[in-house]
């Protein structure tokens, strides 16, 4: 793994921190509204791998696309879809940023190109391959990111897409969110060798093992392999070391993992740790956490208001969104059965 | 003995395991997670991980080694978490599984049984509420059941154990949940013929799966003004038990198929068309379906609802049919 | 012009990579062999390595590349050998192809066009003779097409690669050599309407792809006895064109569905379906069909005609529909 | 690659010798058979890769499995299965080793454990995983050996079948027959690391590349990875460099390759080499070959004959070899359309 760069500015600072920050207590809440059930459905939380969106989504270009998983709040939120349309997006509001159509697994943007959302697992990887085979093709100075979780890894897509990027050599950078679990499974049971940046390596893909718990680290890293797609028009691929606090999703017992490993991953948190470092280099006060502190809760607390008041599509354009022509609907939607909750 | 479905699945695989040691359990997250909806909890401490089998994800990989380990003399329980991610096996399973015999003029046979939780209902949206029964049951070598009672889902599992043949059980995940009251002795039932599962006179309502309950509650709401329909459950949806669904026909001269898919190219549609050919002159009014609209699954609840078949919507096509606009 | 299947399907991608630089064309073996049909021979040469691009054999992943690279502004074509082979990408085509549009709300859409090769009668056996048009039939948010003739195998593929949504092109493997006369101005067809191939009054024939064929060679059959058989082709296999259908089922009261699937399940089964949801009264006797036999396809051509439609099944079929067991 | 190990027992030259031009004698008859029209569908010729499965096979014990693909014609043969019954399943006869249903890429047999004749390039991977998973279960000493092209390595499904293999450590010996084309694409142009036994490395697998046109080579490199696999259970990867000399098919207009490349690698010919080598060390005399291509030349016309003399299924049979027991059929046969052909 890389060396951790040790200083770092203040503005720089108090914006990873910030980031950071909006992430994490924007999926406290989530975890919240899915008590309440205004959130349904499954809803993977990515509290403890902040530092990961923080540190690499920053560092692509308007044009650049992003392609994730079913775990992606804190990228989409990264890649400026505002709080607003994501919160109103897992209440299944049409303000949503997917129309209310996709929940929390699928959040989509077409201005910042983030193209979802998938909650199939590796099934995002041959998008992001298309996508940066387009960019190429149309000479395009564009580079695609592709998250994935190291359970990816087992699956057949993962290795046909590497290669794939290898040998028509592709402007992708692929992030792989190393948490060491996929579900209840942990990674040494998943794959006989572990070290995932090597496989990466058997395709000629460069590649690098980073501390994803630490956001100055992955921003190192991310700018690198950054330059090296934009400069040498090759893929890249960065390992993310990383842990999730939380359960798999809002149904999982935990039953797999010691809680005394949790607890010692959170030593690492990646905002507390960040945090202690800037107080103390003396870059930060306490009232500069304090007013990031206000900054997140106060866009939360209006993203809950926007995504409460939104509206629910009516059930009469159930059949939208199918093709792009309405006339080409194959059959009418069903007589309207349910009237919207209320 | 009262029960949840998922205690009733699980309880026949312990059955299972406990009597033939060629059987094991494989898949995604079946060991330590205790399973994506927990009906395997438990095993792996009684089992042990030799024989309840966590798999790295690779759907094609494990479901074809399931396929190997039973023409090797296993008898594999291969879970694939949900049909969704079948999408990434199916070569395995329409290339291998159910060609081998085929294909060897049967010296060889794929003993394999493969079980899939499948349907909609739980805000999941697009890509993980797929009902793709009506796939399987179109493929020659395969044999495809849905248990829609606590005792099939408790008594289905040994008999496709015992089938040479590769069998794939679909589970609906809106049953797990339910209860219900199990006498002490079921632990066989039937996989080769449908069910009436209530009888009557007026029109035929045929389903299988999670749709059960809702055909079952349609039936009730329609006995309140007099209309009694008879109430089939497929159980194997291939190969189709034509005998039962057409005695049904005859007697009743109306039908309505009630199926999760998606309406086009439903398993809705086949039982229709086996109607039409074989009891078209018993019919008083025309065939009709309740399926799922023509759309992926939108994450919203009342979107989500609007797109599945609804007691409320059976109600009124079986009263459309009988010509009664009420 | 004289000329093949084979030379129409690629004088229209000649036509469109002339046309439109966004299109380009991906698959194994596309390139530098040519084409395991050889319908892509010479287009290397013609537009270079990056617009005929060979890809390693990884369905998965060059269909997804062809689904992002639809979505990032270009407009491939990407070839999936034979549909014996889509099973291994059948995950992207499903949960990302057909679900983009709709998942992001109307945002995203993947113009993306898949070609195919499918059917059988050519000896290759289990695995190589696959039908499964009716499995993407079944899916919201693809449009499936079927060319039967030399115009609409010369004239689909734009209308395709015009069309903002995924559009998969099956192609019978037993077309390619056909020879046929089309007239110089044929570059667009129709792809949403079936067609009337022979017009009928005692007996609709419906059918698509490469059993037109066989449809229109019983028809002239059934003609020397005097029986009128209206031939229709479907054209489009998903959405279906009810009306085409309808129009000539009401006028011949009768109907016989050709589908190259197998029985259980097939496109067959849904058409039927539908006229009998739709056209009840207007029908004089029993739906039935003409599909492939339920068993994986036999090597020896002796079983594998047996196993599939031939035109004297269809006549016979016909005869016994309309009374007349000759 | 290893070294090449020089001498040879008279014994065991003879047979090599004779293994391997059984193949080439059979499979040329069957090119000629396929002018004929005596054998049909899809016919891939194993011309030229003999060394490979007659230096692997015979290795094997009497319990072992077999999986191979669709150009298995020569493994079919090593393993037992006797020409009569594998051209009598060219035909399409009834006595031949897959009652005639299956053809040219669907040989199998019980007796000897040969699972097909798989078709799907990558398809027998996952089964051959599986058969082993069986024999460790039941803790049987049995190996499964898998032969599958380089085309194949692209796939998703070796990847995960590899990491399967490898994680559960079970007894199979992969062997990945490179003739440097899948179809009429060249190696170079599907993998973007062309060293193909450096792939298995990356799962942990034992691995080897071998001289796949030298006998010797590839019989030595068997026998030391099935004892490892024996004595270690664990699985064991032999990359074979080999060459194809015929078209990839009967279809195949070989537009991708120069007349040239194939000419030098004739000159490696497994065939004459070592028959070249048996008789420059005086090992074998013209006599000795003569009686060999005389036994070969036998077989051959007695497995015609007898192909010829064969049955084909009454088309009453159709629906049989469906299901096991033969009422679950689902829908009785058409009426018999055809007759069989003369
Ligand atoms: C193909 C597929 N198989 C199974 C699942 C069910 N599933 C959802 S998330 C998950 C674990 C994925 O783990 P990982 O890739 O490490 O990502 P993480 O959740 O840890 O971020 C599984 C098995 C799925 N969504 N897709
Ligand atoms: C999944 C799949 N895709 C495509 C094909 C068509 N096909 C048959 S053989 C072949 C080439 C395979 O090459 P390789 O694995 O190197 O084996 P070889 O033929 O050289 O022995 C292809 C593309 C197939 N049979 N299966
Ligand atoms: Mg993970
Ligand atoms: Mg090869």
């Amino acid at each position: 793994m890389n060396d951790k760069p040790s200083q770092v500015s203040r503005e720089q600072g108090l914006q990873w921190l910030l980031d950071m920050l909006r992430i994490r207590r924007m999926e406290e809440k989530c975890a919240e509204l899915y008590g309440e059930e205004k959130i349904r459905g499954f809803l993977h939380l990515y509290i403890g791998e902040e530092a990961v969106a923080a540190g690499v989504i920053p560092e692509l270009e308007a044009e650049d696309a992003v392609v994730a998983t079913y775990r992606e709040h804190g990228h989409a939120l990264m890649r400026g879809i505002s709080m607003n349309a994501i919160l109103a997006e897992m209440y299944g509001k049409q303000e949503g940023c997917s129309g209310g159509r996709g929940g929390s697994m699928h959040l989509f943007d077409a201005n910042t190109r983030f193209c979802g959302g998938n909650a199939i697992v590796s099934g995002g990887l041959p998008l992001a391959i298309g996508l940066a085979l387009a960019d190429k093709m149309q000479k395009q100075p564009r580079v695609t990111v592709c998250f994935f979780g190291e359970g990816a890894v087992a699956e057949g897509e993962f290795h046909e897409s590497l290669n794939l990027a290898a040998l028509w050599q592709l402007p992708v950078l692929f992030v792989c969110e190393n948490n060491l679990y996929a579900m209840g499974t942990a990674l040494a049971r998943s794959e006989s060798v572990t070290d995932i940046h090597r496989k990466a390596e058997s395709y000629g893909i460069h590649s690098t093992a980073v501390d994803g718990m630490d956001v100055m680290s992955v921003n190192t890293a991310a700018r690198l392999a950054l330059k090296k797609i934009r400069t040498e028009q090759v893929p890249a691929f960065l390992e993310m070391r990383t842990y999730r606090f939380r359960a798999h999703s809002m149904f999982d017992p935990e039953l797999y993992r010691e809680k005394t490993e949790v607890e010692q991953w959170k030593q690492l948190c990646p905002i507390t740790t960040l945090r202690a470092r800037l107080k103390a280099q003396q870059v930060i006060t306490d009232e500069d956490i304090a007013a990031i502190e206000q900054t997140a809760a106060a866009e939360i607390q209006a993203a809950v208001a926007f995504a409460e008041a939104g509206h629910w599509e009516p059930v009469e354009d159930l059949m939208k969104y199918v093709y792009t022509e309405s006339e080409n609907s194959v059959i009418p939607a069903q007589a309207g059965i349910q009237t919207p909750p209320p | 003995m009262n029960m949840t479905y998922r205690e009733a699945m699980r309880a026949a695989m312990r059955e299972a395991l406990q009597q033939d040691e060629r059987v094991f359990l494989m898949g995604e997250d079946v060991g330590r997670y205790g399973g994506c909806y927990a009906v395997s909890k438990g095993l792996l401490d009684e089992f042990g991980e030799e024989r309840i089998r966590d798999t790295p994800l690779s759907e094609s990989a494990f479901v074809g080694a399931g396929i190997g380990a039973a023409l090797g003399g296993m008898r594999p329980i291969v879970e694939v978490m949900t049909v969704n991610f079948s999408l990434l096996c199916l070569d395995q399973i329409v290339n291998t599984a159910a060609t081998l015999r085929h294909m060897s003029g049967g010296q060889f046979s794929v003993p394999v049984v493969l079980r899939m939780t499948t349907g909609a209902g739980r805000q999941l949206a697009a890509q993980h509420s797929h009902s793709l029964e009506c796939w399987y049951a179109h493929v020659p070598g395969l044999r495809v059941i849905a248990p829609a009672t606590l005792e099939d889902m408790r008594g289905m599992l040994r008999v496709a154990l015992e089938d040479p043949d590769p069998v794939i059980i679909f589970e609906h995940n809106a049953l797990y949940n339910r209860e219900g009251e199990l006498p002490d002795d079921v632990s066989v039932t039937e996989i080769r013929r449908a069910a009436v599962r209530r009888t009557g006179n007026h029109i035929s309502l045929i389903c299988y799966g999670g749709n059960l309950v809702k055909a079952l509650e349609a039936a009730d709401e329609l006995a309140k003004s007099g209309i009694e329909a008879e109430v089939i459950d497929l159980r194997s949806l291939r190969p189709l038990d034509d005998a039962t669904i057409l005695t049904s026909v005859r007697k009743t001269r109306r039908a309505i198929m009630i199926d999760e898919g998606w309406h086009s190219g439903s398993l809705a549609a086949e039982i229709g068309m086996r109607i039409s050919e074989q009891a078209f002159y018993d019919l008083d009014a025309p065939l009709a379906r309740v399926c799922t609209a023509e759309v992926p699954i939108p994450y919203p609840s009342h979107l989500e609802q609007a797109a599945l078949p609804q007691v409320a919507t059976i109600v009124s096509k079986a009263r459309e049919v009988l010509g009664q606009h009420v």
